[in-house]
């Protein structure tokens, strides 16, 4: 059996290289777009693997299905503005020698080369932190140990992700103001049918995988973004139509994650407690409130992210933004 | 820990500003000019504290490392926090004025909310004490730098934003890379631990990918080539926060880590050096060349980061704990001469129009103030007594020579050399005026009250020099301790 | 019984997924590639389902295992829906999506 | 062979891929994809480090981390997205007589 299973990583591996290259490689944007898709899945397959289902929850939902979201958004404006027949590679802005290009491949190789045998030639398979992790537990107030980790052991990091999604936002914003609206894609009837059906699946789910993640994989960033999953379908089917007046209660959901994490991180401090100390009597009730108002601001962050630029009225505009 | 968390504070502090900017646009101006105020005071605070204490430490969570992270403030972190406080109040009040007019009014709604985020991050660094932590930190840094390095929106500042995003991402996973392969070997993230390591080649490794990835952050030679552009095509306010606050951030990472690594062995720090030597000749080269003074500005940068990773790499192994105060002393100088030094120049172009600088003497207007300020800058930057340039280059020079290295000496000789020589192109067309056409100077010398904040920090690169004894006891602080 | 049953509906559901898998690699063009592709791995996901719920052990594992079967059903099917669409339009009109 | 063994070396290869793409290439979203790569590289690493021998549970600390850098990433990737768009525009009208 344990055989069998090594040839399963084996293949796994091999494939999870092979397209990694391939995406790389291949001539056409659109088929690059489809093998990274293919190969984060794989690479969350691998990780389910290795015992890591929170991961690859995460990697699957976010770091593959809404960055080939955000990939094929970006690949679809490219293609619909100018340059009928655009190509990578038909911006490139000088051809690269031959002999630097090889060189480029032989850096590359010889660093990864190099960080193996390093790697290699040392003893291996330290104790990590999960005693401390395992003691600490109690305390935590949730029972399960990444969401325990991420927010309540390193919730300063967490926070800080936040911010980062936050950042986000708000540089995309500023990047395409006065940009014209995107060319919206018409998806059909099937689609608008799908949509429909699914729409109220897909809340309950992305509820589900936050109040879940107390206990079992799943948490705020999976959870959120199997609720963006929601708004990038209500996106595409014009459901809902960005609008103006609507900035304000987006910069609000925006934020609301950062405020109530930070604020709480400051309102639990004194008395002898530091910041970001729960007392462990309150603490699930804080973590859980905490994940539902970050979920929310992920939710719509990841959204707008997806939407790009912020809704304003620019002239001659109207007809998209009505 | 006595009193109230100043650590934490002028981290989150500055994190409420940028949403409160960020929702109320309107109001962001003063918003973000009262948040850097009220930031500055804490770490003053916070600096009392350290006076007293020598080190603080805050374990947030109260789970302690390595499992909680913690924060920690000594006299080098709050040396790098005031420097950022300092620089950063005075850039927010001269971006007051730069960012006024309506035809500005969607970069000002920008500016601040970005500005204060990378505040958070910068300050976050600057107390981080978790390798991961800081990856995360230095990826805020990095988004809020790129939304100010294309707040103008031009094509030429879209693309050197995008060069920066790619070098910024690649850097920070490289440093992600070496955090991943450094669990790998101790289980733990934390400086104690990490301090604690015995040397291997995996951590020799671990670390040499760590390096890369800050040094294509702070754009150490080669690995620069996107900072001239990013620098010089922003505006103002922004090229010197870019300039004068953000590379110091993974600067400051290098820093710390040189200063405790066991792994550091004497060909490394001699490649560090020649690195450092290569960005001094190089950046020198291409100031020389440029033709328009934010670009000959921008070049200079490189130079003297170079310089700065010389005079870490100067002493050798054996005085590596004494060489990090002069690579400190020369960020501080750096930091405040440079933002001073990009303020004066937006102010210049503002007022000529133009910033080519062959034809610098060739305008009627004088923006006087705004020349007078980047001369004082220049004094810093070249060196020249009694700026904090010059102490940082004495400390380099004086250790580089008891320690009997005189091409450490050689490289800052010829990087002053260059400075001088790129400098005066600029200076000279300043002071002549013979070449102006069409009548006598207008009435209107081009100064005004925007010219007060870059006069004042560049006169503070050039004083602080006379405090730099009680500066360099104070970057001391709480060094000399088991803990970093 | 049950387990040599399952691994029946299993090994047949994972034929039908080869079978696709040639058929994208092996047919011309693209309608066909989907011919292929949406028709062949939507039976083999639900003999691979079967398979499992056989051996699953409780009745809300069933469930979960028929629920992913339809979700996957219907985005295969809009998904095929979708690419041929897009396809049609790319050759027609000119690169709407 | 172990499978730490195994993912990890695919992880550093995965790595050194994204590394060379985004270093040699000239395409924009290529490049961008390169760097995503490198990240997941990077993540391999970190959950390998995690991962012990089965009955043992893994190491829930790198996973947070994982988590947290996917985030990031995703993050990142969106703001270069953003640039590639807007600064696609400006050039395209720039070609237009």
């Amino acid at each position: 059996m344990s055989d069998a299973l090594l040839l399963f990583d084996l293949l796994l591996a091999l494939a999870v290289v092979a397209i990694a290259a391939a995406a790389l490689l291949v001539r056409d944007a659109f088929a690059m777009i489809v093998l990274f898709v293919v190969f984060g899945l794989l690479s969350a397959l691998a990780w389910v693997r290795l015992a890591a289902p929170d991961v690859a929850l995460a990697e699957a939902a976010i770091g593959t299905g809404l960055t080939g979201a955000l990939l094929l958004k970006t690949l679809h404006h490219l293609r619909a503005r100018g340059m009928a027949g655009w190509q990578p590679g038909a911006v490139a802005q000088r051809p690269v020698p031959r002999a630097v290009a090889w060189l480029n491949a032989g850096l590359a190789l010889a660093v990864m080369a190099g960080l193996g045998v390093a790697i290699l030639g040392s003893p291996l398979r330290v104790t990590g932190l999960e005693i401390a992790v395992a003691e600490a537990m109690p305390l935590s107030g949730v029972e399960n140990p990444v969401t325990a980790v991420l927010l309540n052991f390193r919730a300063y990091d967490t926070l800080m992700e936040v911010v980062v999604l936050l950042s986000a936002v708000i540089v995309v914003w500023q990047i395409e103001r006065g940009a014209g609206p995107a060319p919206a894609p018409s998806l059909g009837p099937v689609w608008q049918g799908f949509a429909r059906l699914t729409l109220p699946a897909a809340a309950l789910v992305g509820v589900y995988v936050l109040w879940a993640g107390a206990e079992a994989p799943g948490g705020a960033f999976q959870g959120g973004a199997m609720l963006a999953a929601i708004g990038l379908m209500m996106l595409l089917t014009g459901l809902y139509r960005p609008h103006p007046d609507h900035r304000g209660l987006a910069r609000l959901l925006f934020v609301l994650g950062t405020v109530a994490f930070a604020a709480t991180a400051l309102l639990v401090a004194g008395g002898g407690r530091a910041s970001f100390e729960y007392p462990p009597s309150y603490a699930k009730t804080l973590i859980l409130l905490i994940e539902a108002l970050v979920t929310i601001s992920i939710a719509v962050t990841l959204t707008a992210l997806f939407h790009g630029r912020e809704p304003v009225a620019l002239k001659g505009d109207l007809r998209h933004d009505p | 820990m006595t009193g109230p968390d100043w650590l934490t504070l002028s981290i989150i502090l500055p994190l409420f500003g940028a949403v409160a900017a960020f929702i109320l646009p309107r109001a962001a101006a003063g918003l973000g000019l009262t948040t850097v105020a009220a930031t500055t005071l804490c770490v003053l605070m916070m600096a009392d504290q350290v006076a007293a204490l020598g080190a603080v430490t805050v374990p947030l969570g109260g789970w302690g490392a390595p499992l909680g992270i913690e924060l920690r403030a000594d006299g080098l972190s709050v040396a790098m926090l005031a420097l950022t406080g300092m620089v950063g109040l005075l850039v927010s009040v001269s971006a007051i004025d730069a960012f006024a007019g309506d035809r500005t009014a969607r970069q000002r709604q920008y500016f601040w909310p970005l500005w204060l985020l990378l505040l958070s991050g910068l300050n976050g660094v600057y107390l981080g004490t978790d390798l991961f932590n800081l990856y995360v930190m230095i990826e805020i840094i990095a988004l809020a730098a790129v939304g100010l390095t294309v707040l103008g929106g031009t094509r030429e500042a879209l693309r050197a934003g995008l060069d920066y995003v790619y070098a910024s991402i690649l850097g920070a996973l490289l440093f992600l890379l070496g955090v991943g392969l450094i669990y790998l070997q101790l289980g733990r993230l934390d400086f104690a631990g990490v301090i604690a390591a015995p040397p291997s080649a995996a951590m020799t490794a671990a670390l040499a990918v760590m390096f890369v990835g800050l040094a294509l952050k702070t754009a150490l030679f080669p690995l620069h080539v996107w900072l001239p552009a990013a620098h010089a095509n922003a505006a103002a306010p922004a090229s010197a926060l870019l300039s004068g606050l953000v590379v110091k951030g993974a600067l400051y990472i290098v820093l710390r880590l040189a200063g405790y690594m066991p792994a550091l062995t004497e060909d490394i720090l001699t490649l560090i050096g020649l690195m450092g030597a290569g960005a001094v000749i190089w950046g020198g080269i291409q100031a020389l060349r440029a033709e328009r003074l934010k670009l000959l500005v921008a070049w200079s940068t490189v130079a003297q980061i170079g310089l700065i990773f010389v005079a870490l790499a100067r002493a050798g192994e054996r005085g590596l704990s004494d060489s990090w105060k002069a690579a400190a002393l020369l960020i501080l100088a750096h930091g405040i001469a440079k933002a001073a030094m990009f303020l004066a120049a937006g102010r210049i172009k503002d007022e000529i129009g133009h910033d080519r600088i062959r034809d610098l003497d060739r305008s009627p207007i004088r923006p006087t103030l705004a020349q007078v300020t980047f001369a004082l800058a220049a004094i810093s930057l070249i060196g020249l007594p009694p700026s904090l340039g010059f102490i940082g280059k004495w400390q380099l020079m004086e250790g580089a020579m008891m320690a009997g290295y005189w091409h450490w000496v050689a490289i800052t000789m010829i990087g002053t050399l260059f400075s001088v020589a790129y400098f005066s192109r600029v200076l000279a067309g300043f002071l002549r005026f013979d070449r102006v056409r069409g009548g006598p100077l207008a009435e209107h010398h081009g100064w005004s009250g925007a010219d007060a904040a870059p006069l004042i920090l560049a006169s503070a690169a050039v004083l602080l020099g006379l405090a730099a004894g009680p500066i360099i006891a104070f970057i001391d602080l709480g060094a000399g301790g088991a803990m970093p | 019984m049950t387990a040599i049953i399952s691994m029946v509906l299993i090994g047949a559901g994972t034929l039908f997924f080869l079978a696709g898998t040639i058929g994208l690699l092996r047919f011309p063009d693209l309608h066909c590639q989907l011919h292929a592709l949406t028709k062949a791995d939507g039976l083999g996901l639900t003999l691979i389902g079967l398979g499992a719920a056989l051996l699953a052990g409780s009745a809300g594992d069933v469930a979960r295992i028929a629920l992913i079967c339809a979700f996957a059903a219907l985005s295969g099917a809009t998904c095929g829906h979708l690419i041929a669409r897009h396809a049609r339009r790319g050759n027609s009109e000119a690169r709407d999506v | 062979m172990t499978p730490d063994l195994i993912y990890g070396a695919a992880g550093l290869a995965v790595f050194g891929i994204g590394l060379w793409g985004a270093i040699a290439l000239q395409d924009r979203m290529r490049r961008l994809l390169g760097l995503k790569l490198c990240s997941v590289g990077a993540g391999f690493v970190l959950i390998v480090g995690a991962w012990r021998e089965p009955p043992a549970a893994p190491d829930p600390m790198p996973h947070a981390l994982v988590i947290t850098g996917i985030v990031v990433m995703l993050s990142a990737t969106a703001a270069a997205l953003a640039l590639i768009r807007r600064l696609h525009d400006l050039e395209d009208a720039d070609d237009r007589p």
